[in-house]
């Protein structure tokens, strides 16, 4: 079994494993167990993929493989991995893994639970790991599936109407998608020879323009639905707030990155010369999404909706930033991706504490409860910080590079696209220092709420997991930089040329 | 002669067929399904097919027109007249059935049949319906013959099926 | 020369803030606080080896201080170019700065053992001390602009955090968050110059951006050219950084913050909000002054003038105000107006870059100061259980000590001859008289007013009428009367240190004489001011109460901060997070998302309204069935051929 | 063929009578009478095959043979028809269309 | 011809003499040892489907009127897994009372449509496809009124009976003309005939396409079909809905792909409408159906749809990928329907709502019912996501921008129907019921049935060689 094959394998077994548990404690523990060695095993793919490039391998994806699948549509299952990939599934083990310690008490059905967890975790695992876009595109809709019963389920709130629009927006722009993914199957030998899905082999031909200029907008709008493009964000907050814990915190953490990733080594990589004439439009798009984004989060009381708005503002940076079509700013996009991953993941988590203490999401119904339980409220300022971009911590990595880079084009347009992003990192202070302020500090309003415990063991785990890979980030992250830096060349190189063009 | 045949046959056909479906008596409208069938059989024999008439005569005449005033014997009060269809639902049904003749009668008229018709004609007789039945090889029918047995078969048995009474 | 232990300068705080804070509880209270000023006093002594090093042993090269890489690594790369760095570069302003920064820390730790004991946060107080420690000695040392903006960010977040140390009263979160996001705005403006500055000179490091020729070659470049309003592309950097410091250094438009972030505890107020964060826009203006003296003189004007009016607004503010940390907060913006407005009037050139070592200087001798002030303030409020100083009056019998510290740093801010702020002020006033007439005379005045305030709270503190306590004040412990004296003592002798000799914007030293003809009157003005006070408030008194009255539209508008506050409440408050904030909330609910339900209910609605097709009827069907056809018989054989 | 009688001709009436057999399915109301419709159908179609068969292909006997099956297949038809006419009439009272409509929508 | 040529038609007359078996048997045996012959049919036919497999030869019979192709054996087989599938759901109808009776008619009826339907797959010529399809028809109709006692039942057997009358006439009329126009009936000599399309060729393309479009009950010719699913007892409608719907598709495609391969330009954008029209209204309905079976019938409709989206090629990808999808769908929507016939069996619950918390009691059940809509859905890991990507890909295979529309519209179109395939979901793991469907178990034979479809809705996606067979069997139908 190669090394990349495991990352869905040991899902599967996991899953296995849990069906032959009983009841919620046999199934949290192997779903731990399953979870934590993915974790490993990503950090051991981790050291892997720097051993390989330090050996001199120059490939654009190392630990390849390809199995033909169904012959006659050259349908293949082809994995493989390039520095961006590695990191994304660095960020998923994480945030999986934290994932099952937030839900580590989850009475109702565990056994349901941990599997569709799981499973959604797997389907996230192949999407990165694929580099043919038909086994991309079907772990894609894999992912996206069990949040319906995830959310439907175990949620909270007007869960039913979220778990279903989320679904079926989600499953709308993943409509778009086949459309486009089809579009590129069929051009993807121009001047003859075998049709192909794999990403390499579509990225080595030139696909003729008009083509490109139709279908980019499908497979951008496809991927962005997920990625929360503004106009098309708003399953997110519904979604977010009903969904449970560790729902919220893969989704928001690790799904919604699947679009922004879809974006750049689909849609921009392989269609690269409509990227560049249609990117104004979408880059417009974006930026409202930023700064609409996090005036919306102003104006809630909900915590699940405050972060949803703010992811709504964060993943826009993303694909901003990936709009700009520059390696530094694309490196800034997929730092903030993973950036965003951990904290907000971080913020669900903690949100998910909370609720399940004081059993409201209501910012004006709590307060002061730095003083009742510091250790979750501690965390939740640095998430916080994290979320602003404080130095030190992963955010701040992260939208320098995507500012500095978006810097780099100098014309107006541009410019004033880049301001305004940055403007958003002032109104992102102003949210957060809201919530801080409303939630954590200030007198109890509520006195029932005084003998609330602090966070538990588990909770602990989960905590610290998030904010260990945020300050690790923050402080050192020249390896990471430098690891997405260097596997972006091919693409920013096609979309070079195509600027040129 | 047999012009003259064929327009009284034609105008029977005709004036019987919009009788069955307009005629308030359903007696009646058998009875003019019957003329029409038998009128069908005549127009075989002008057209010098005789086996085929005959079967019309025996299957649709004897057969099944039989088989339907059984069927109105048992359902239906003979004296009852019915009333007339409402005009919401006979206009538009009779408009789609026009416009459809039209089309039909259009596209009939526009093909050229005058140059495929076939120089000279055959009648063929019982023998070589017979043959035709029992061929296996090119133009023969026997295949067709074997399966409708299966409907017939299936046809009775599912009759039977439905007009069962439980045994109890 | 090895340099690189002045590393340990700035991670001592880091481990020291690291341990605290993650053992937290389960360290002993006494054990945090010794080992908080232990660390910081182990800076300050390197910092101290560090300077006498510099200065002395190494010394000058080509007859003028270098910069010294004494550290640098790559941090965070964006292209081959621009690359964050994170180092530590040695010259004259950065050691002076550390040299400032570790004396005034280790004097709060030392104080703060006394003042904070007993509070239930001693020893997250402690933690965030010291990483405000390590912000600020970060910032100092910063070897590219970058770096700069990484600690410039998490000195804002210590200061955040230590405004909102007593996070139970409301008023104390609020001025924290107002603190942090009116710097946060500022910050915006300053991450912009960056981008913008380091797009056109290719590089964030100050030692390739403060080259001379460097600069030369981008003045010739195409971003002088480029001009927008106006002014050249690099002015507008220039700018834009300038109001990141700007907001750090509360300067107006952006001092909304300060006097409110006088909520945090006073011995917070003195290391960050009196001494050294706010001073940290005068460093950073210092920092890039060769590019903003040769490149850009616009942007040097404009921080002259924002200089010189934020110190006359906030003097005559002061003026008003009866919280005593408002008063010493505004009386703090006015003197770093003054550093600005020296800054402002300086040039990079021989003979007419007095400004630039008269802003250090005041730096300088400011910090101690207006330390002292602060210490002392919270010695007094330690005692009275109050802020106001109508609560206050005759305490220079309670509490003498304090009486006396107090009395020479009041003394050395009005600029009294002899000690420490006479002679920086001096030099200031001899700057801006040599280079702009009108910003001289605001600042004469500004001088006056200076002395008029603190002799107000001076006066009314320690003399004026005899308050009723509820229990009598007494003295403060040693811990906190030691670092009041020596910050006396600094403040009487760091006007005698020749900083010509030492921190000069070119880094060559130069002669520099007293100018008796501008110390003599303004001496007489502050005398005046001083005057008027000792008249008005050196007893208790009517006239005040009867000035204020016929004043009183003046009076209340001053009063109130020229109402600066409210405007910006109603932009912000009202108009972005109410009305925009809101708008954006609802249309995203209601028009939005409203647009995605509406899809469903179209849908829902179409079912609904064709359900009558299938009627049951299948006569109907046939009907249907038979249109179908016909239908496309006439589409496929007449329209369609 | 039929000397002097134009394939044409004959083609209209069997139109006319399909057409004719449509709208009595479409209209009427009683169920037998709407299977009479249909046999006026299928009489019309069997008239076609054998019309075309003798007009215009006679080597071969496809369209005769087509019009024997069609009889046939219209023969089963009727009966399974009628057996469920009946147990419609059992089930409803009624044998006329428009009450046999339990299902809709 | 030789003996070893009846070989060739090894499905059918192995078929026929198991129907004979059981009118022997029928007939032979007692009443009180009539409960045998259920289970000894389901055997013969397990065996029959086993025996399809079978290695064989292909050739063409009876002057044509007889072709045995790849393709056409498959198909075939395909049609038995369905319909063993089925009978092994309907195996619980037979303990009721009322239906004791009328066991081996019920066989009889079932076998003879099957038999139909196989000749007319192998159909040479119009004359056996015509039989073929009326076998497959009328018998059915008595099959929809098999439930005597209820009206529903009788009430679906006239319409599918009556309906079909119309549209067989209309079929055979435009047979008629196809004959006038071309002189023949056989596939052969119509794909060989070298002809300009007049008006009269349009026409009877169009009557013939209408006929076959009621059979796939494609909008606007689909309206009997909601009703007489609702009706007809469960196992017939699944019948229907499956199998008799999954014959006819592939016999259209090889007409319209042989017979009718001039006429391209006509019947591709008619089918082009009729897609349309067809997933859009078979969507809209299904949206609000509470009735499981009424539900199902709306969604089969809406499936025919995207079935058209593969014949719309016109290649011999479109039709592997059309034969695919009705494995796929064979496979699916039995499990759907077995699940449906379980719990309409055990507990005579029959609507979306009286689902609700099923899976909190019936876990096993509610989780095949959901992998059976997920697999109609088109969502991976069952087979509908191959299947569906597959017919897409099909269509866009074209490469016209009019097609990819389409395939747009197709895709919208899923969302709907992901929807309303949801909704029973929703109801049984999301919705909270105080009195749930109580715990049940099923019957062996209905389990056996699900446990194949679910392993087949498995498979099929994910073995690859079951998809490159039925391709190189596509290869060689002439015309394309």
């Amino acid at each position: 079994m190669d090394i990349l094959s495991l990352f869905v394998v040991v899902p599967i077994l996991t899953i296995v494993g849990i069906l032959f548990t009983k009841g919620l404690k046999g199934t949290r523990v192997v779903a731990a167990v399953g979870m934590g060695v993915q974790l490993l095993m990503a950090f051991n793919l981790l050291f892997r993929y720097f051993a390989e490039r330090r050996a001199g391998n120059t490939a654009e994806m190392v630990f390849q493989k390809a199995y033909t699948w169904f012959p006659s549509f050259n349908i293949q299952y082809a994995i493989g991995v390039d520095g961006i990939a590695v990191a994304m599934i660095l960020l998923t083990s994480i945030v999986v893994f934290a994932g099952i310690f937030s839900s580590w008490k989850t009475e109702d059905l565990p056994r349901e639970f941990f599997i569709s967890l799981i499973l959604l975790a797997s389907g996230v695992f192949g999407f990165f790991i694929s580099i043919d876009l038909f086994t991309m595109f079907l772990f894609y809709e894999l992912a996206v599936i069990p949040m319906y019963l995830l959310i439907g389920l175990w949620g909270s709130g007007n869960k039913e109407y979220s778990a279903m629009k989320l679904t079926l927006m989600l499953m709308g722009g993943s409509a778009l998608l086949i459309l486009g993914l089809l579009g590129l199957y069929f051009n993807s030998a121009p001047n003859g020879g075998e049709l192909t899905f794999n990403i390499l082999e579509i990225a080595k031909v030139s696909i003729p323009h008009n083509v490109q200029m139709f279908f980019f907008p499908f497979l951008f709008v496809g991927f962005g639905v997920l990625g929360a493009l503004f106009p098309f964000h708003t399953w997110s907050p519904d979604g977010h707030a009903s969904a449970p814990t560790a729902v919220s915190m893969l989704h928001a953490g690790v799904l919604m990155k699947l679009g922004g990733y879809g974006c750049f080594r689909v849609a921009m990589y392989l269609l690269p010369d409509a990227a560049q004439q249609m990117g104004w439009i979408f880059l417009i798009l974006t930026t409202i999404s930023i700064v609409y984004g996090a005036f919306g989060a102003i104006a809630q009381k909900d915590l699940k909706y405050i972060n949803a708005y703010s992811s709504v503002s964060h993943c826009g940076m993303v694909i901003f930033a990936l709009l700009m079509m520059n390696k530094t700013a694309m490196d800034g996009a997929i730092l903030q991706m993973i950036s965003h991953g951990l904290m907000t993941a971080l913020f669900f988590a903690l949100i998910g504490m909370i609720y399940g203490r004081t059993h409201t999401r209501n910012i004006y119904e709590m307060g002061g409860l730095m003083r009742i339980m510091p250790f979750i409220a501690v965390a939740y300022v640095i998430a916080g910080l994290a979320s602003l971009g404080l130095p030190g911590l992963s955010g701040f990595v992260a939208e320098m590079t995507i500012f500095v880079g978006s810097f780099q084009h100098q014309d107006v347009f541009h410019r004033v696209c880049t301001i305004l992003a940055c403007s958003a990192i002032v109104v992102t202070a102003v949210y957060i220092l809201r919530v801080v302020g409303i939630l954590l500090f200030g007198p109890v309003r509520n006195k029932e709420f005084e003998t609330l415990p602090d966070a538990r063991w588990y909770e602990k785990i989960s905590m610290v997991t998030l904010i260990l890979a945020i300050v690790a980030i923050g402080v050192a992250p020249l390896w990471l930089s430098d690891m997405i830096r260097e596997s972006l060349t091919p693409i920013v190189t096609k979309l070079t040329a195509a600027a040129i063009n | 002669m047999n012009v003259i045949m064929f327009y009284i046959l034609a105008a029977v056909i005709l004036v019987c067929s919009v009788l069955t479906v307009t005629s308030r008596k359903i007696l009646r409208a058998a009875t003019y399904l019957m003329f029409v069938l038998i009128a069908t059989a005549g127009l075989y024999f002008l057209l010098q097919v005789n086996f085929l008439a005959a079967v019309q005569l025996m299957v649709y005449a004897g057969g099944i027109v039989v088989l339907i005033i059984f069927s109105v014997l048992l359902t239906s009060h003979i004296e009852h007249q019915f009333e007339l269809a409402a005009p919401s639902k006979s206009i538009p049904a009779a408009l789609a059935a026009i416009a459809g003749a039209a089309i039909c009668i259009a596209s009939i008229l526009q093909f050229d049949f005058t140059s495929r018709l076939a120089e000279q004609t055959t009648s063929p007789d019982i023998r070589q319906f017979g043959h035709a039945f029992l061929n296996y090889g090119d133009g023969g029918y026997v295949l067709p013959f074997e399966v409708i047995s299966i409907l017939l078969l299936a046809a009775m048995v599912a009759a039977i099926m439905i007009a069962k009474k439980n045994k109890q | 020369m090895d340099w690189t232990y002045t590393l340990a300068i700035i991670l001592l705080p880091l481990a020291t803030f690291l341990t605290i804070g993650l053992l937290d509880k389960s360290m002993p209270n006494k054990l945090a606080g010794v080992l908080g000023t232990a660390s910081i006093g182990t800076a300050f002594l390197l910092s101290c080896y560090t300077a006498y090093q510099y200065f002395f042993v190494h010394g000058m090269v080509d007859g003028a201080y270098q910069k010294i890489v004494a550290f640098n690594m790559e941090w965070l790369r964006f292209t081959d170019t621009l690359h964050i760095d994170l180092g530590v570069i040695l010259d004259p302003i950065s050691v002076m700065m550390l040299m400032v920064v570790t004396t005034v820390s280790l004097m709060v730790h030392i104080y703060s053992n006394g003042y904070m004991h007993g509070e239930r946060g001693f020893n997250k107080f402690f933690s965030f001390l010291s990483l405000f420690s390590f912000s600020m000695l970060g910032l100092v040392v910063a070897t590219n602009l970058f770096q700069m903006y990484i600690f410039w960010e998490l000195v804002g977040v210590s200061s955040f955090l230590l405004i909102g140390y007593y996070y139970e009263k409301p008023s104390a979160v609020a001025a924290s968050k107002k603190a942090f996001i009116t710097t946060r705005f500022a910050d915006l403006g300053f991450l912009i110059g960056i981008l913008l500055l380091s797009w056109y000179t290719g590089t964030f490091d100050f030692t390739e951006l403060t080259q001379t020729t460097a600069i030369g070659g981008l003045a010739m470049a195409m971003p002088m050219g480029t001009s927008f309003l106006g002014l050249s592309i690099v002015s507008w950097a220039l700018i834009l950084i300038f109001m990141g410091g700007a907001g750090k250094s509360a300067m107006f438009p952006l001092h909304i913050w300060l006097p409110d972030a006088m909520e945090g505890p006073t011995p917070v107020s003195a290391l960050i909000h009196a001494a050294t964060m706010v001073v940290a826009g005068v460093y950073l203006v210092a920092r890039l002054f060769p590019i903003y003296a040769i490149a850009a003189p616009d942007a040097l004007t404009v921080v002259m003038w924002v200089g010189a009016i934020s110190s006359l607004f906030a003097a005559i503010i002061a003026c008003t105000q009866y919280d005593i940390k408002r008063v010493l907060a505004f009386s703090t913006m006015s003197q770093i107006g003054y550093m600005m407005l020296a800054l402002g009037v300086s040039q990079y050139s021989e003979g007419s870059n007095l400004g630039f070592t008269a802003s250090m200087f005041h730096l300088t001798t400011h910090a101690m100061f207006k330390a002292l002030l602060f210490l002392g303030a919270g010695s007094i409020i330690h005692a009275v259980h109050s802020n106001s100083m109508l609560d206050m009056g005759g305490l220079r019998k309670y509490m003498p000590i304090t009486f006396v510290t107090f009395g020479i740093a009041w003394l050395a801010i009005c600029g009294f001859p002899g000690l420490s702020g006479f002679f920086s002020k001096d030099e200031i006033l001899v700057a801006a008289m040599q280079h702009n007439t009108p910003v001289f005379i605001i600042a004469v005045i500004v001088a006056g007013l200076t002395a008029f305030y603190m002799s107000r709270l001076f006066f009314s503190v320690f003399f004026g009428k005899n308050t009723h306590y509820h229990h009598t004040p007494h003295e403060s412990p040693k811990t906190m009367t030691i670092p009041l004296m020596i910050l006396a003592f600094f403040a009487v002798f760091a006007g005698y240190i020749p900083f010509n000799e030492f921190v000069t914007s070119t880094g060559e030293p130069f002669h520099s004489h007293f100018h008796w003809n501008v110390a003599i009157p303004v001496t007489l003005i502050a005398f005046i001011g001083m005057g008027i006070a000792f008249v008005l408030y050196y007893k208790e008194s009517e006239i005040p109460t009867k000035v204020t009255k016929a004043l009183s539209w003046v009076y209340t508008t001053i009063f109130h901060k020229f109402y600066i506050d409210e405007i910006y409440l109603f932009v912000t408050k009202k108009i972005l997070f109410g009305i925009v904030a809101r708008f954006i909330a609802w249309f995203d609910r209601h028009v939005i998302d409203a647009t995605m339900n509406g899809f469903a209910i179209v849908t829902n609605y179409v079912s609904v309204s064709i359900k009558g097709l299938q009627s049951g009827q299948i006569q109907k069907y046939g009907l249907i069935f038979l249109s179908g056809a016909i239908f496309f018989a006439l589409v496929f054989i007449y329209l369609f051929v | 063929m039929i000397q002097g009688i134009e394939l044409q001709h004959i083609l209209i009436i069997t139109t006319l009578m399909f057409f004719v057999g449509v709208y009595g399915f479409l209209v009427r109301r009683n169920l037998i009478t709407i299977l009479m419709a249909s046999e006026l159908i299928l009489n019309s179609v069997g008239i076609n095959f054998v019309v075309f068969n003798k007009y215009l292909y006679p080597t071969a006997m496809q369209g005769y043979m087509f019009t024997i099956f069609i009889i046939a297949i219209a023969a089963a038809e009727a009966a399974v028809a009628i057996a469920i006419i009946i147990n419609v009439y059992r089930r409803y009272k009624t044998i006329n269309v428009e009450n046999v409509s339990e299902m809709k929508y | 011809m030789n003996l070893q040529s009846f070989l060739l038609m090894r499905h059918e007359l192995v078929l026929i003499a198991i129907t004979l078996i059981v009118l022997i048997a029928e007939l032979a045996t007692s009443d009180s040892r009539k409960s045998i012959i259920a289970p000894l049919a389901l055997c013969l036919f397990a065996v029959h489907t086993i025996i399809g497999f079978l290695p064989m030869e292909y050739g063409s019979l009876f002057g044509g009127m007889f072709n045995s192709t790849p393709i056409n054996g498959m198909v075939k087989n395909i049609l038995n897994i369905g319909v063993l599938i089925v009978l092994l759901q309907a195996q619980k109808m037979f303990d009721s009372e009322i239906n004791r009776g009328k066991v081996s008619e019920y066989f009889i009826v079932l076998f003879s449509t099957l038999i139909g339907m196989f000749y007319m797959v192998s159909a040479g010529d119009f004359l056996m496809f015509y039989i073929g399809l009326e076998i497959a028809t009328i018998p059915l109709a008595a099959l929809a009124a098999f439930n005597r006692g209820e009206n529903k039942s009788a009430e679906a057997g006239i319409k599918l009976l009556l309906s079909s009358a119309l549209s067989s006439g209309v079929l055979l009329y435009g047979l008629s003309m196809l004959y006038a126009a071309n002189g023949s009936l056989f596939f052969d000599a119509l794909i060989h005939g070298n002809y300009e399309i007049t008006h009269l060729h349009t026409l009877a393309l169009i009557f013939f396409f209408a006929g076959m479009a009621f059979k796939l009950s494609l909008v606007p010719f689909h309206l009997w079909a909601a009703d007489v699913y609702e009706g007809a007892p469960v196992n017939v409608t699944s019948y229907l809905s499956v199998i008799s719907k999954g014959a006819a598709a592939f016999i259209f495609t090889v007409v319209l792909y042989t017979v009718f391969h001039n006429y391209a330009d006509k019947w591709q954008p008619m089918m082009y409408i009729i897609a349309i029209l067809t997933m859009i209204v078979g969507n809209l309905f299904a949206l609000r159906q509470n009735n499981l079976k009424r539900f199902l019938a709306f969604s089969s409709i809406a499936q025919a749809g995207f079935l058209l989206l593969g014949i719309i090629s016109g290649t011999a990808m479109g039709m592997a990928t059309v034969v695919y999808y009705i494995l796929v769908y064979v496979f699916s929507n039995l499990a759907a329907f077995g699940v449906i016939s379980i719990i309409e069996m055990h507990t005579g619950k029959t609507t979306i709502s009286d689902l609700n918390g099923m899976y909190r009691t019936n876990p096993k059940l509610s989780l095949a019912l959901m992998l059976a809509l997920f697999s109609l859905a088109g969502i991976p890991p069952v087979a509908g996501f191959f299947g569906k990507f597959f017919l897409f890909t099909a269509a866009a295979s074209v490469g016209t921008t009019a097609n990819y529309i389409l395939v747009l519209i197709a895709l919208l179109n899923t969302i709907i129907s992901l929807y309303y395939y949801l909704m029973p979901v929703k109801a049984m793991f999301i919705n909270k019921n105080d009195s749930p469907i109580a715990y049940f178990k099923s019957d062996v034979y209905a389990k056996i049935g699900l446990a194949i479809s679910l392993t087949g809705m498995v498979v099929v996606g994910f073995a690859s060689p079951i998809f490159e067979n039925i391709l190189a069997a596509c290869f060689g139908i002439v015309g394309l």
